[in-house]
């Protein structure tokens, strides 16, 4: 049996943005898990988009616009195959995954009374906390927390005690961004259903990482943005199920989303449009599929290999620093490592590495809660892409630790 | 004749043209002679979606055969589908479900094979075989 | 006085769609009402943020991430600027006009009770109807229609008939799509505020050839899409007074937007961040910016001079077609001409002219009302930009005339 | 000695150092000197929006002249607020509200001056200005 594996150097030099220097250094791209880099294959795709067939899709007779059309459908469709998902009106274009939660959690006020309780995980994403607050100011309903442990992992024997017939919703993140850590997502599904709970997985941060066959999974909404996987701003996909999509009312009112309009009465179109008002990011739904393209040509099992290899070397390295300590070290992790060093601020060490070239991000990663947990102003976070490499990985050590002479 | 036979029919009669327009003239020639719809059978329910003219279908069944009708508001969806129903009515409708329709890609008309099509010719041979399917279900 | 005119021969060859072929033809883009063309000095912003400083934006320490935040902040200045606009904080960045119009819709659910009035134009664009039925319908407000003539002109004694105490808004678009007339905003603000009715108008069509004076207006919002202004598809912006987007709520839920979070409780950001949750659309942002320095290096005044002649041309030539019909002839009009020829069915005619090169829109263009008043089943509509030209005119002349032999 | 004094003062105390990394230990060593705010003056109401890190600043008037004290939790933050108030304490608010803050730039802290940085210096100078306002409003 042969085991592909990676080769680093010719991928490289698909990011034109690895090859610029930060400070007079080679840069150092350490913040992944906020946005990752784009291959020079994707920046062709919306070059060529542009330069040949840029044009109002949907409804439109003329070439350019029947083009663009396929195009971006096309890319729905690899979408929908990525993701092993059953049909591909169940892929809904949003601008990102804070949208497409927020279509859900707006969707939601319809069915739910006061008393009813949804459940979510203790290091969530704000993007994943702030709508559903607003939901339950909305209905009444009571949010409540699956709480963590030191390591960064949900204590699921207390799950499984919140779960209740009470439970209408059940959200949490596939993979932490503070904290790497991969949840036990199939178990919270199985679990909800069995007391009739829907369940959203916000796949932001997985999804570059791991391949997630939904149809497998069961779930019922599951979220992505194109710009953490190798694809380009302003875009992502909310996958729902098609039962659940048929009897959410629609999000935004606008042209697309309709079949008939007249100042009495608006009749919806048929999925997916219904949830795609107005003119949708045509450009960069259908770059996020050449992201796709890009990601599955190399292979995400791949990556993930390559990645979990580098997050280990990492880890190990990091912990030979005296004082480092890491914030989240579940049994079951991906791609970031948040660390602190005891008396120092996080936000002065990620200034001096940034004078080194190195990128990391510092600060409460948009999860202050987790933040509260631990009593800590933020971390330092570095999170790892398979374009990252080993000597990387040294660069950040050396820069942390001279950060430390220079900060204590 | 089998629709194989008749696309095959169709394939020749197109094979003729030497440019778009001489097609294009062909099939509004073919949309101007279309057997109309009766009246009564324009509703809502024979709409098909998903074309940005309006395209009614019905269908009847005479013996084992499946008869369809249409009519469109714009000459050149009603020469498409003047061109799916010569090739497709007056058969069985175990025979309309099997058949495909590779012939609209060689009489030149591919542009209009992808789903996402304005003029919605693939949701024309999607309803014209639901009929087929529904009908099949009523013969047994 | 030199009067700066266009260079119409330099301009073409800044857009490389232009030089394309449609079916063996030199493509002819009549269709810029939908979208228009990018210019490759736009392009080139784009391309150059993937490749050098492609990062998340606001409290990242590391160079990349402060490199895209000035991008994305000098792009929301220019905006700013251009539209002459007090703040920068009331230039909020959303996915379009769509989202623009449904964030203020959403957040009016508060403000208004059972029986208030909003009055709406006939002739507006889905995208501007359905939000305020949705509204309506949560809220109980009554929808009033200010009627239009035979020539696509809001009647003005019928709108002053209808404003009342009881009006709470008023929206209306500049320029309506589908005909081309420039609506008499000025007038429509300044009675709606003396009988304290906020204002939004629908800039969407009007952007890209009349350069609104906002602060001049005195309009209370004022919605743009960038991908109609040579800017990228996936963005635009809502202008709001400060004192109204003090009051609204925020619309989405998520990172950004929030000053804290914890599970109890979460208090929400400054503007603009409080409407701009989630990672936005960086790159488009920054394209917009761009766009807009495009078309100032151009001169909105010469462009829109331009475009008048283009469209008095292209009117005269195309009603020496016997049977043609143009549908809006109001007296201020601007770059569209939607038209039909009896007994041709709109459809026809775009399939017709595409095989000849020729990019028209054929159906109702988002504006179902307008077809129901006329009762056509839609238009062909041609729609110019500074980049179009006489023999363009010609060759859809040319087209229209061979269809017509065709067709009828 | 006037502000622009001290201005200078500062420009050439850093003109003597090569190399990012001396300016930073340099501002370090500032910053682990700073005149501490007094406990019951971290207050929210002291605390400065904007930063990436908490900076409270406290202000007082010490007959006419204006006095401030602050403190930070991360030590870089602290030496440039450090820097600012070498600049602007112990001044009268009509001065520091007319000073200008271009010795930033020269002292090679140019990439924290933009008003997006994550540092908060803009934020910071604007606070300091908003103290002199407020307490040269209470002088007259
Ligand atoms: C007048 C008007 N309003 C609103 C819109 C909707 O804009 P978008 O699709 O960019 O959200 C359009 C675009 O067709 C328009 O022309
Ligand atoms: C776990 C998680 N959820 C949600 C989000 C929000 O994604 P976006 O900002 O693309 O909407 C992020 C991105 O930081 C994330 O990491």
């Amino acid at each position: 049996m042969v085991t592909k594996t990676l080769d680093i150097q010719k991928i490289r030099k698909d990011f034109p943005i690895l090859q610029r220097e930060v400070n007079g250094k080679p840069l150092v791209y350490l913040d992944n898990a906020a946005t990752s880099q784009t291959p020079q294959q994707v920046i062709d795709v919306i070059v060529d988009y542009y330069q040949r067939y840029n044009a109002n899709i949907h409804r439109g007779v003329h070439t350019l616009s029947q083009e663009a059309t396929d195009a971006y459908e096309a890319a729905r469709h690899k979408i929908q195959k990525h993701f092993n998902i059953a049909h591909s009106h169940e892929v809904i274009f949003t601008s990102g995954t804070t949208q497409s939660i927020n279509l859900v959690a707006t969707g939601f006020t319809s069915f739910l009374e006061e008393g009813d309780e949804i459940l979510v995980s203790a290091m969530e994403h704000h993007s994943n906390i702030v709508p559903w607050q607003m939901l339950c100011e909305r209905t009444g309903a009571i949010l409540r927390v699956i709480p963590m442990n030191l390591d960064g992992e949900l204590v699921m024997e207390a799950f499984h005690k919140l779960l209740s017939n009470k439970t209408k919703l059940v959200f949490c993140n596939h993979v932490s961004n503070a904290l790497g850590t991969i949840n036990p997502i199939k178990e919270i599904i199985d679990a909800a259903h069995k007391v009739g709970a829907a369940v959203l997985i916000d796949g932001a941060q997985a999804a570059a990482h791991i391949k997630a066959d939904l149809q497998a999974l069961d779930v019922d909404f599951y979220t992505v943005s194109a710009h953490k996987m190798c694809g380009p701003t302003g875009v992502g996909i909310l996958y729902g199920k098609e039962e659940w999509l048929k009897k959410l009312p629609p999000y935004q009112g606008g042209g697309e989303m309709i079949a008939e309009v007249t100042f009495e009465k608006t009749t919806y179109a048929d999925l997916p449009h219904k949830f795609e008002a107005g003119t949708p990011n045509i450009c960069g739904g259908i770059a996020f599929g050449a992201a796709l393209d890009y990601m599955n040509g190399i292979g995400l099992d791949v990556i993930a290999r390559y990645e979990d290899e580098l997050v280990q070397y990492a880890t190990e390295q990091l912990l030979t620093i005296k004082g480092l300590k890491i914030y989240g070290t579940a049994a079951h992790k991906t791609s970031v490592i948040s660390f602190n060093i005891e008396g120092i601020h996080p936000y002065d060490i990620g200034t001096i590495v940034d004078k080194l070239g190195i990128a990391v991000r510092t600060g409460h990663h948009c999860a202050q809660p987790i933040m509260d947990f631990y009593e800590i102003p933020g971390t330092v976070r570095a999170s790892f892409s398979f374009y990252n490499t080993k000597e990387e990985v040294d660069k950040l050590v050396e820069g942390v630790k001279r950060a430390k002479d220079m900060l204590l | 004749m089998t629709i194989k036979e008749i696309q095959e029919d169709i394939i020749d009669e197109f094979s003729m043209f030497d440019d778009w327009m001489q097609r294009y003239e062909y099939m509004i020639e073919l949309g101007k002679s279309l057997p109309l719809i009766e009246e009564q059978y324009k509703t809502d329910d024979n709409l098909i979606k998903g074309c940005q003219s309006k395209v009614w279908v019905h269908a009847e069944l005479d013996g084992d055969k499946l008869v369809f009708t249409a009519d469109s508001d714009a000459i050149i969806t009603k020469g498409i589908i003047a061109i799916l129903i010569r090739a497709f009515s007056n058969q069985k409708p175990q025979d309309i479900i099997d058949a495909d329709t590779e012939f609209i890609d060689e009489i030149g008309l591919k542009e209009h094979l992808s789903p996402t099509r304005a003029n919605g010719l693939v949701s024309m041979v999607k309803q014209l075989k639901l009929y087929a399917i529904a009908y099949q279900t009523q013969l047994k």
